[in-house]
Parts: C-alpha cells; structure tokens; sequence
C-alpha cells in the first residue's frame, strides 16, 4: 500500500507541480499575484469540453488548442490592462486580478451556464500493475504532459534569447529598456505563457476531474501552496513543491485519514512559511 | 489661514466646519434610521456596518501598516465560534461572550502575529490565508464546535423589530468605535510609525521604530473588531457552521471596500462598504445574471482610475486628468 | 576606546562574499569616505553597521559597545543616523512628517509630537527645504530628496552620520552645496562616514579615507596617500588617472 | 468635500431607487428563496421553474380563494446571510403570508428564527438537515426527506437485499454528510454488517486516490459516497480509475442519475447504485400520468433542460401551499400555518402529509445505472 501511496502522490503532485508553475511564473517576473488563475484553468477546462462534444475528438488533441487560446487571452488582458496598474503594488494588481477573476467566471457562466462539466475518454478505466500498485494510464498520461510542459519552460526561460530578456526585466527593469529589451512585450508575453500553460493545465484538470465556473477558488489554494513551498518564481522549486504536496495528500490520509488531511497540509505550509520562508530552495536575498 | 494639526497636515478652519456639519448630519441620520424605515433596509444597513467593520479591521493592518491579511476573515471566524460555543456549551450570556470573542481574536492575532509578521508581504499574505483555512479545517473536525455539522445559537429574545435594531446598533456601535479607533491612531505617533513601515520597514527600523511591536499591534486592533464583528454575526444569525465564517470572498471583499474607500484613510473604507454593498445589492437584484461582470468591472476600473480611492477625490475638482492619474503613475 | 571599529567584518550571501574580513577604525569628530568601484561592499558595509543586514564574520565597536546582533533601532538609539543611497522617504507622507518620524523615534525615550514637529520644522529650514515643508515627497525632485534624506537623519542628533551617496545625481552647484552642509554637520562635532563617487567631494572635505574592492580593504588613509596609492589606482581609479597622475608626478618631478 | 457630498447623494439616491419598487396587487404572493446565482444556481433555478409551472396551473384553473397566486422569488445565493436578507425583504417588503425555502440546509436554520419572529410559515423543499425538524419548530415544515428517515428506509435493504456486508463511507465533512453517517451506519450495523472505515472529506476536494486505495485494502465490499453532485461524480471517476469496478458504489440523496452518467462518464458509472427521492423513470403504480404531464409540459417550457428531483420538489411545494391557502380560507399566516398541518396532497414526490414534527415522508427508491441508464432495484416505501 505504500507503494501505492507513493505513485499516487507522484502522479497528483506532477499536475499540482504544474499548476504551481503558471502561477509562480508570473509571481516571479512581475511580483503579480494572479488571482484570476484558478479561472483561466478552468476556462482551459471549458474549452476543452466544449471541443470534445463538438469534434468527438481525443482530449488530450485539445490541450494545444486551449493553450493557445488562453495564451492570446493572457497577452491582451497583460498588454491592455495589467500593465496600466503595474507599478501599483500587490494590493492593487492582487484586486485588479481578482476582478478579472469575476469577469472570467460570468464570461463561461454567460457561454456555458453553470452546470458542472466533464470530459469521460473510453479508455479511462484502464490501468496496469507494477509491483502491486495500481497505474492508471489517463493519469500516468496527465502527469507526463504536466511535467513535460513545465521542463520545457523551464528550458525555454534558460536557453532561448526571449527567455533571456524575461529573466532580464525580471531583474533589472530600467537596465533590460536601456538594452533594448520591450518590457510590455517580455511582460505580456510572460503572462501570455502562464495563462497558456494555465489553458493547457485545464484540459489535463478536466480529464481527472468535473469543473464547474466556480471551480477556480479550489485551485487557488493549491497554486499558493505550491508556489510558496518551491519559493515564488522558481520553477525546479515549484516541480518539488507540487510533488511534496502530492506525497503530504496521500501519507497524511494512510496515517490521519482525508479529514485531517488539509489540517496537515496547511499546519506544514505555516511551519515551512516560518522556519523556511524562502521555501525549499527559493531565491536568496541580495542587499 | 492655514493652519496645521499635530502631525502637521494642514487644516482650514473653514472646511473642517463643513465636514463637521456633514458627518453629524450623517450621524444623526445613521442613529435615526431605524425609525424611518423597517426590516429589510434596517438589516441591510446593519450588513454595511459589519462590512465597515471588517474594512476598517484591514485597514489598520494593511491600509496603514502596509502588511497584507488577506486571510484576516479568521478572526471574523474564530469570534464567531467562540460566541457559538461560549453561548451553546457553557450557557454564556451574549456579551461576555461578545467580550471573550474580542480577548481571544486579539490573544490569537498577538500570539501568532509574532511568529508570521516577520515574513515580508506575499509570504505575510499567504501565511494568514493558510491560517484561516487551517482555522477552519480544526473547527470542522472538532466536536465541541460541531465539526461540519455547525452550531445554533440560543435564540435572541423580543421580537422581530427589536432584532434587527439590536443588531443595527450594535454593529452601528461597533462601526464608530472602530473608526474613532483609527481616528485616534491617525493623529498620533502610532499613525506615524505604521505608515513608515509600511512605506519602508527598513527606513522605519533605521529611523528607530522597533517594527515587531508595532505591527503586532496593529494586528491585534484589527483582529480585536473583526472578531467583535463575527462575534455579532454569529448571534444574529444564530446558525453557523464552518463554510459561512470562514469563506474566502468576504475577505477579498474587505480589501475592495478599503481599496475604493481609500487604503489607510480614517472614513474610506466605511465609505467603500457602503458604496460596494448598496451598489451590489441593486446591481444583483436588477442584473443578476451579469452581477460578476459589474462587481468584476468595478473592480477593475476602480484599480485603473483611482488607486488611492474615492476619499483621494474628495476636495478635488473633477477632470479627466484626475482619473487619468492613477493611468499615468502605475503604467510601466 | 575608539569611536566606531571594525575588527575582520565579512558578509557572506550564500557562496558569495560581499565584505571580506575589513578591520577600520574612525575616529572621533572626523569625516571618513569610503570609496571603491560599483559591488565593492561598501553599502553592505554601512547595512552592517545600521544592522539592516547581520554580520557574518567579525566585530563591530560603537563607542566601545559590540553592534553585532543588535536591532537596527537599537543601533539607531545608541546615536547612529543612516541616509540612503537610493533615497527612501516615505512616500505617502509630506516632508515635515518624514523628518518627524526620526524626531519622534529616533531618541529614546521617545519625543512627543509637538516637539517633535517644531524639531522637524527646524531641521528643514536648515537643509533649505522650509519652503516645502508640507509637499507630499512624491512630488519632491532629486535634490530635494536628498537633503530630506540628510534632514531625517540629523533630526536624530545622532553622533555618527552614516551618508550613503548623497551627492550622486546632483549638478556642481548642488554638490557644493552638500559638501558645505556635511561640512557644517562635521564643525558641530558630529562624526560623518559617507560613501561618494565624486572624487572631488571625497578628496575635498574627507579627513581620511578607506577603499574598498571586491569586498576587501585595499587601503585605509588620507587622501593624499589615497590618490597617491598603486593599488587604488589600479583597481578604482583606474588606468587613465594613473597615467594622469603619473604624468604629473613626472613633471614634477 | 463637493466630492464627497456627491457620492452620499449617488448612494441615498441609489436607495430610494430600491425602496420604491412595491406597489399593490391584488393576487396572493408566494416568497421563494432559491441560490438563483453562485454554484448553487443551477439547482435553486431548477426548483423555481417547478414552481412556476405550478403557479401557471394553479392560475389557470382560476387561481385560489378567487384570486391568482404570484410568485416572489429572491435570490439567497444558499448563504445563510444572504437568505435571511431575502426573507427580511419578502416578509417586509412584499408582506408575503408564506414562504418556500431556502434550498441549503445552513441557509434554512438561519431563515427558520426569522420566520418564527415573523410569525410566518416557512415550507422548505430541498434542506435535509435533521435539525430543520428537530426539535420541531411550529412554523416549519418540510416536504423533502432526511438522514433519519433515509436511514430507517434503508435498514431492509441495505445489508439484506444489497449485500452492503462491510462498507466504507465517502463522506462530506459537512452536516448533510455527518448525519448521512450516523443514521446509514446503524441501519448497516442493526443488520449485522459492519462499517470498515469512514472517510470525510472538504466540499471540493480533488484528489480521492489516497482515500481509495485505503479502501481497496480494508477488505470493504461496498463504498457509500455522500456529496455533491460534482464530488461524488469525481470519486465514482476514480474508483472507476483505480479500478475498484468490483466493489459496489452507491450515491445517496437523490444526485441524478443522469448527472453522474455525464460528468463520470457511461463506462465509469456502470454498475453504480443511486439512491433517489423524485425518479422521472420509474413513477409509483397509478402515478405514470401525472408523472408524464409534468414532464412534458417542463419540456415544452424549458426545452435545454432535462428535469430533475428539484424540479418536482418545487412544483409540489407550491401546491402544498396553495391547497393549504384553500384549506385556511385566507392568505393570512397564522391560518396557514394551522391549515398546513391538515394538508394533503398527492403530489408527484410523494404522498404529502405532515406527521407531528411537521415531515412529509416522500417517494424514495434505489437504482442500478446499466449501460448509461438507470433501473429500479428497489422501492423504499
């Protein structure tokens, strides 16, 4: 059973790790707490939904498609609007966010109504043994996509010269401008890429599990935990992150049961906050 | 002739007379309500009122003291549920459990404010989420709160006009006592010391302002009338369980009426809940289906065009430029 | 007893060491500089002293008094006044109410706020900001903030001024202006350790100076010596004011 | 400080905006609180269409007493502020002599001490909260069913008839799903079975793998699920992910069939026992005609909806208070009150009379979802 527990925390904490990341992302660059993101995973989940009951096609075939969406999304709401309160603090961007959160949740709630939905692919019920443990194949999928989503971001932040001019702004906003660097551009595009990552996130979220427009605020919380645990805008961080919290999920109900599961997991969120407030190997603080 | 108050902000003996008249016409009509009008509106009012209350709570901790509780619904939850059980459990009479309510927000918000308000901004921010869902994760598994299942209060004696007038003045009450409180702190060093750590810690500490303290107690004035404020809740409804006193939402609320009121104004935030709870209240019953799309809207215009909130407005004369302000300061 | 001492001070941020075992001494009633190229510590330094930042290695001596793990409004109490080098009012409050939050807590016990205020006015009708006084600092210019930076510090009656690049960013006029106001500062028998990379300011008022580069001291003299010194040359004056100041030794000589 | 007058006068003026929108009528009005917007609206919406539907009946036979029935319906948003604010303004506002409501359990009890103050019957349709009827309050009554008696229901069939031998109970942390527990829990045990293990869970919970596999090895045979619709969907999802087909899965209190089949998935739910109030497919003997009128005519009027349970709730709910007003002779509150607990009604979820803490005890059945569709097993009552 341990085992099981394991590859079960394994399996939830790749697209909790995921998940983190778009959040963290933007945290990272721009000091933006994006409360809004909970809903841009599930507007990915809604379109997704929507493209499988009209094409009759393979969920997974959509996840490109609802990035893509959310992407173009994130770049216009961070190029029109975000930027106008940038420099405005976290109070301000934090509202501004959640306004956009409330407009989001109306927009699907105006499209879709507000009935719960969900995808359900044939093959979802199968799975194979590996010592014993049960592996769902959708989920070992899901987990795959999610990490390999975020490994390559990570890439791409690291190795590409777009990458290099984000990592830029992040750190020195007057000195990227004086280099050359649009910084509206690199920001929105970092928004665009975490709202992309948010769209194709929803199309993996809704294959596990029914949505409905108001399922963002459950998310929220997640985004924060793992964000925070990795130390914000890190994402080797917020993949370690995603899998502890995954593992913490499954020991705490062998252990405690699922009623004291969330006790745990928020009581280890405030013991980390203070022993280790830059999280498990966040950034250090230079004077 | 201009003259200067203590802290040295100019006053005209002129305007202050003005304002005098106003607020105690406000005031007189405030106490005066009940009166006039019946049931509905005197309850809907009382629910403005403990939305002031609330704002006001964060206000203090993060309108002046700069450090962001979001999470700050806690206290509004644990005051709650220490009247619940005080009054269910032990056969309290409401105001000392109201008192006790007060006691332990402030005894929890000190004890803990020390360990977490070390931790700078967003991670202050996160902690006090985390706190309030850890909060009511223990309340809903605990017997002696009622777990999930939740508690009902004793019922409120008299009938149903006196209810709701007990209630409207007492959050009333509440409202004003929490904005003299503010009042208070405004004009004296303390208002001082807050905003310098909230504009620069590092600056405040240098210039000699010992942070922890002050931001400990800061908490604890915001904590103590959140706390009064869930304390109130939880007998006027007489029924609560975990999902009403701990919901997210209010809290994300109180931060809006601050933010359009004015963050770290004395009158602002009362003035944001009355505006955001009036507005909402017609905007919902009238456009129901498209409330989250005006409530969000708001918000948003609120963030582009006046960051400082409606008190920065008044006094000035309004031109396009004034809204366009907020535009041309936070653009990056 | 020496007035402010630095035995072996070293700052570590993780791998990297910002300030490498410095040993320095000031002494009473004088004007120290500090200089070295951009990430050469010195700010680190001052953090250390104020207690923004702790000390990883090493010791620090105010009066004969260890700084190490002292608050930083401990430290301001003992007689430590601090002004940045990127200028740091608050910004929410006018002028009058910047300087009145060093008047207020800068002393201990604490003043009250008349006093306080009356103090404040005081304080900006000497640094030439009376006219000001009431003007939310956001809307304040460069130099203005600068002698604001100066006027909240001084409003501690501290004994040691530590002045963090007050005169980078300002036209000569305004730089004479400041070396005249630090000057004044000094005459009344308060201490002043300042970093500034404008030469002709340091060379001109310091009575001596230390020189940083990557974290180490690589010279602690006049400023004679200073500007005479191989290595300083090398390392931060560079190599165009050597062969400057070579030249000139050569016709000299 | 012009500025400031300004906004006063915007939000008086937006005041008396609100105050003025009563004006006199002279049909009987009906208070409804339903969560017509939040994550309930779906739900609450479908109640009110029921009760439309009755409306438009009752008047077309030519109303009550001589005078049409009106609908007032608020929005409570299933909070229990928020519905006490509704009921403030129907009682006041609207001085409606009765009211139907308000859909959540928590939002009940907090409108249940304004209702006693008021002196107004409170008639509540959906709320399955044991302390809504007990101790039993003179001006509520109820039509829906609760734990207790779903419990006692159960008792014949759940260990005999289902072979529930061990079971393990998926359960909201919650007072719906703590009282689910208690009364179901007796009912396996009285019957010699026995409960391996329970498990709570927080409303919106995401990932039910853990709590499974803990389940796959305590030796249960059966797992009771209590949630909501999306909840109990997600764990029907992932047992059906983990491979657990072979232990038997029931849903309880009336999550429609239909629902979990869309949001699980037909291979996911196949097999899977629902425990159902109101079922469309399967009325009681000498019920199909009344069954198959309502539903055409819900069809005809709301075509993109597929009817459900509190459809029928809300339809019956309106004619129980519409006989009851006929029964009083007058529209006035205390009358209905008294006149309620003579009431009869053979309404479609039941046949609807008060017992002496003022509970109807309506139709409940359960059934086997095969192939996508759900087949009676069994008749509860």
């Amino acid at each position: 059973m341990i085992l099981q527990m394991i590859i079960n925390g394994l399996l939830v904490g790749g697209l909790y790790a995921s998940i983190g990341v778009s959040f963290s992302l933007v945290y990272g660059i721009m000091g933006i707490i994006n409360l809004a993101q909970g809903t841009q995973i599930i507007l990915g989940a809604y379109l997704t939904c929507a493209m499988v009951q009209f094409f009759h096609i393979d969920p997974f075939l959509t996840l490109p498609v609802s990035g893509f969406v959310l992407f173009c999304w994130g770049y216009a709401i961070q190029r029109c609007i975000i930027n106008m309160v940038g420099k405005g603090g976290v109070v301000l961007t934090s509202l501004l966010t959640f306004g956009l959160n409330l407009v989001l949740i109306n927009i699907i709630l105006l499209i879709w109504n507000a009935d719960f939905r969900g995808v359900n692919p044939a093959y979802a019920g199968k799975n194979f043994e590996l010592f014993g443990a049960t592996i769902p194949y959708v989920r070992l999928a899901v987990f795959f996509v999610a990490v390999v989503a975020t490994v390559s971001l990570h890439w791409f932040l690291g190795h590409t010269q777009t990458g290099n001019a984000i990592h830029a702004s992040a750190q020195n906003k007057r000195a990227a401008q004086i280099v050359g660097i649009n910084i509206r551009h690199s920001y929105a595009l970092t928004f665009a890429i975490s709202s992309g990552l948010a769209g194709a996130m929803g199309t993996l979220y809704v294959i596990l599990k029914p949505v409905s427009p108001f399922s963002g605020a459950d998310l929220l919380m997640i985004l924060f935990l793992v964000a925070v645990l990795g130390g914000l805008g890190n994402i080797p961080g917020a993949l370690l992150g995603g899998v502890v919290m995954g593992l913490t999920d499954s020991f705490s109900v062998l252990c405690l049961g699922m009623q004291y599961q969330k006790i745990v997991l928020f009581l280890g969120f405030i013991l980390v906050l203070i022993f280790l407030p830059r999280g498990f190997f966040g950034r250090r603080f230079y004077g | 002739m201009a003259e200067r108050d203590r802290l040295g902000r100019k006053t005209t003996a002129g305007g202050a007379w003005a304002t005098r008249t106003v607020f105690g016409v406000l005031l007189l009509a405030a106490f005066l309500v009940p009166l006039a009008l019946r049931g509905y509106w005197v309850r809907l009012l009382a629910n403005v009122f403990m939305f002031g209350i609330l704002a006001q709570g964060v206000n203090i901790i993060a309108g002046y003291c700069g450090y962001l509780a979001l999470g700050n619904i806690l206290f509004f939850g644990l005051g709650a549920y220490v009247t619940a059980v005080l009054m269910t459990h032990f056969g309290v009479p409401f105001p000392v459990a109201f008192a006790a309510s007060g006691a332990g927000a402030v005894i929890f918000s000190a004890g803990i404010g020390l360990l977490i308000l070390r931790l700078k901004g967003q991670y202050f921010l996160m902690a006090t989420l985390a706190l309030s869902e850890l909060m009511r994760e223990v309340i809903s598994s605990l017997d002696i709160t009622g777990g999930g299942r939740g508690l009902t209060l004793p019922m409120f004696t008299g009938g149903a006009a006196t209810v709701n007038n007990f209630f409207y003045y007492l959050m009333l009450l509440l409202m004003l006592a929490c904005t003299f409180c503010i009042w208070l702190i405004d004009r004296s060093y303390l208002g001082l010391a807050f905003k310098a750590i909230k504009f620069d810690e590092d600056a405040a500490s240098v210039m000699g302002i010992n942070p922890p303290p002050y931001k400990t107690a800061a908490w604890a004035i915001s904590s103590l009338f959140t706390g009064f404020a869930g304390s109130a809740f939880a007998y006027w409804m007489g029924y609560i369980d975990p999902g009403v006193v701990f919901e997210i939402t209010p809290s994300i609320k109180m931060y809006l009426m601050m933010v359009l009121g004015g963050a770290g104004t004395v009158w602002g935030p009362v003035a944001g809940a009355l505006f955001i709870e009036l507005v909402s209240e017609l905007a919902w019953s009238r456009f129901m289906e498209y409330q989250f799309l005006i409530v969000g809207s708001i918000l948003i215009l609120t963030c582009l065009f006046t960051p400082k909130g409606l008190m920065d407005l008044v006094g000035k004369k309004f031109t396009w430029s004034l809204f366009t302000k907020g535009i041309r300061e936070n653009k990056i | 007893m020496k007035f402010l001492e630095g035995a072996g001070v070293s700052r570590y941020f993780g791998g990297l060491v910002a300030v490498n075992e410095v040993d320095f001494i000031v002494e009473k009633g004088e004007i120290f500089g500090l200089i070295g190229p951009n990430g050469a510590g010195k700010t680190t330094l001052l953090n250390m002293i104020n207690g923004i930042l702790p000390i990883s290695a090493g010791k620090l001596y105010f009066q004969g008094q260890c700084l190490n793990g002292l608050k930083p409004h401990e430290i301001t109490h003992l007689g430590i006044g601090r002004a940045f080098q990127i200028v740091r009012p608050f910004e929410g409050l006018t002028a009058l109410q910047n300087v009145m939050v060093g008047g207020i807590f800068g002393s201990k016990p604490r003043k009250n706020t008349k006093e306080a205020s009356r103090g404040a006015e005081e304080m900006l009708a000497f640094v030439g900001l009376s006219e000001k006084m009431n003007s939310q600092v956001a809307g304040l210019t460069i130099p203005d903030r600068k002698r604001l930076e100066v006027a909240r510090a001084l409003v501690m009656n501290p004994k040691l001024l530590l002045l963090d690049e007050v005169m980078s960013a300002l036209n000569p006029k305004e730089v004479d202006a400041m070396m005249e106001m630090v000057t004044k500062v000094n005459s009344q028998g308060i201490t002043v350790v300042m970093i500034e990379h404008v030469m002709r300011a340091t060379m001109a008022i310091c009575h001596r100076i230390l020189v940083l580069h990557h974290g180490r001291r690589i010279a602690m003299d006049t400023p004679q010596e200073i500007s005479q010194n191989e290595e300083v040359l090398k390392s931060y004056l560079g190599e165009r004011f050597a062969r400057m100041e070579a030249e000139r030794r050569r016709t000299i000589d | 400080m012009k500025g400031m007058i300004g906004i006063v006068v915007i939000v008086f003026s937006l005041v008396v905006l609100g105050c003025g929108s009563a004006g006199a009528q002279e049909a009987i009005k009906i208070g409804i609180i339903e969560p017509l917007t939040g994550p309930a609206a779906y739900d609450g919406q479908s109640v009110v269409e029921g009760a439309r539907l009755a409306e438009e009946e009752i008047n077309a036979r030519g109303g009550v007493l001589g005078k049409q029935i009106r609908l007032v319906v608020e929005d409570g948003k299933a909070d229990p502020a928020e519905s006490v604010n509704a009921a403030e303004k129907l009682l006041v506002r609207d001085q409606v002599p009765v009211i139907m409501g308000a859909w959540a359990s928590s939002a009940t009890l907090a409108v249940m001490p304004v209702m006693k103050k008021n002196a107004t019957p409170l008639l509540v349709e959906t709320a399955t909260s044991l302390k809504v009827t007990d101790p039993p309050s003179e001006w509520v009554y109820r039509i829906c069913s609760n734990s207790a008696i779903d419990g006692q229901l159960m008792e014949k069939y759940l260990v005999p008839t289902l072979g529930f031998k061990k079971a393990a109970f998926m359960a909201a942390n919650n007072d719906f799903g703590r009282a689910v527990v208690t009364f179901w829990s007796e009912a396996v045990k009285k019957k010699g079975g026995t409960v391996v293990l329970t498990e709570y869970h927080a409303p919106g919970e995401i990932n039910f793998a853990p709590s499974l596999t803990k389940i796959s090895t305590s030796g249960a045979d059966s797992i009771i699920i209590t949630s909501d619709i999306q909840t109990a969907s997600n764990i029907i999802k992932q047992t059906y992910e983990m491979g657990l087909t072979k232990i038997k899965r029931l849903v309880t209190n009336g999550i429609p069939s239909e629902a979990i089949v869309k949001l699980a998935g037909v291979e996911a739910s196949e097999g899977v026992l629902v425990h159902n109030y109101w079922v469309p497919f399967a009325p009681p003997k000498g019920q199909e005609a009344k069954n198959k009128q309502f539903m055409d005519k819900y069809t005809a009027k709301y075509p993109n909806k597929p009817v459900d349970k509190y459809a029928a709730f809300g339809y019956d709910g309106i004619r129980v208070i519409a006989q009851a007003i006929v029964t009083a002779r007058a529209a006035d509150p205390v009358k209905i009150k008294e006149a309620l607990k003579k009431t009869k009604v053979d309404g479609l979820t039941g046949n609807i009379q008060f017992d002496d803490k003022n509970q109807a005890r309506p139709y409940s059945s359960v059934s086997r979802i095969e192939k996508g569709k759900p087949k009676l097993v069994v008749r509860l009552n």
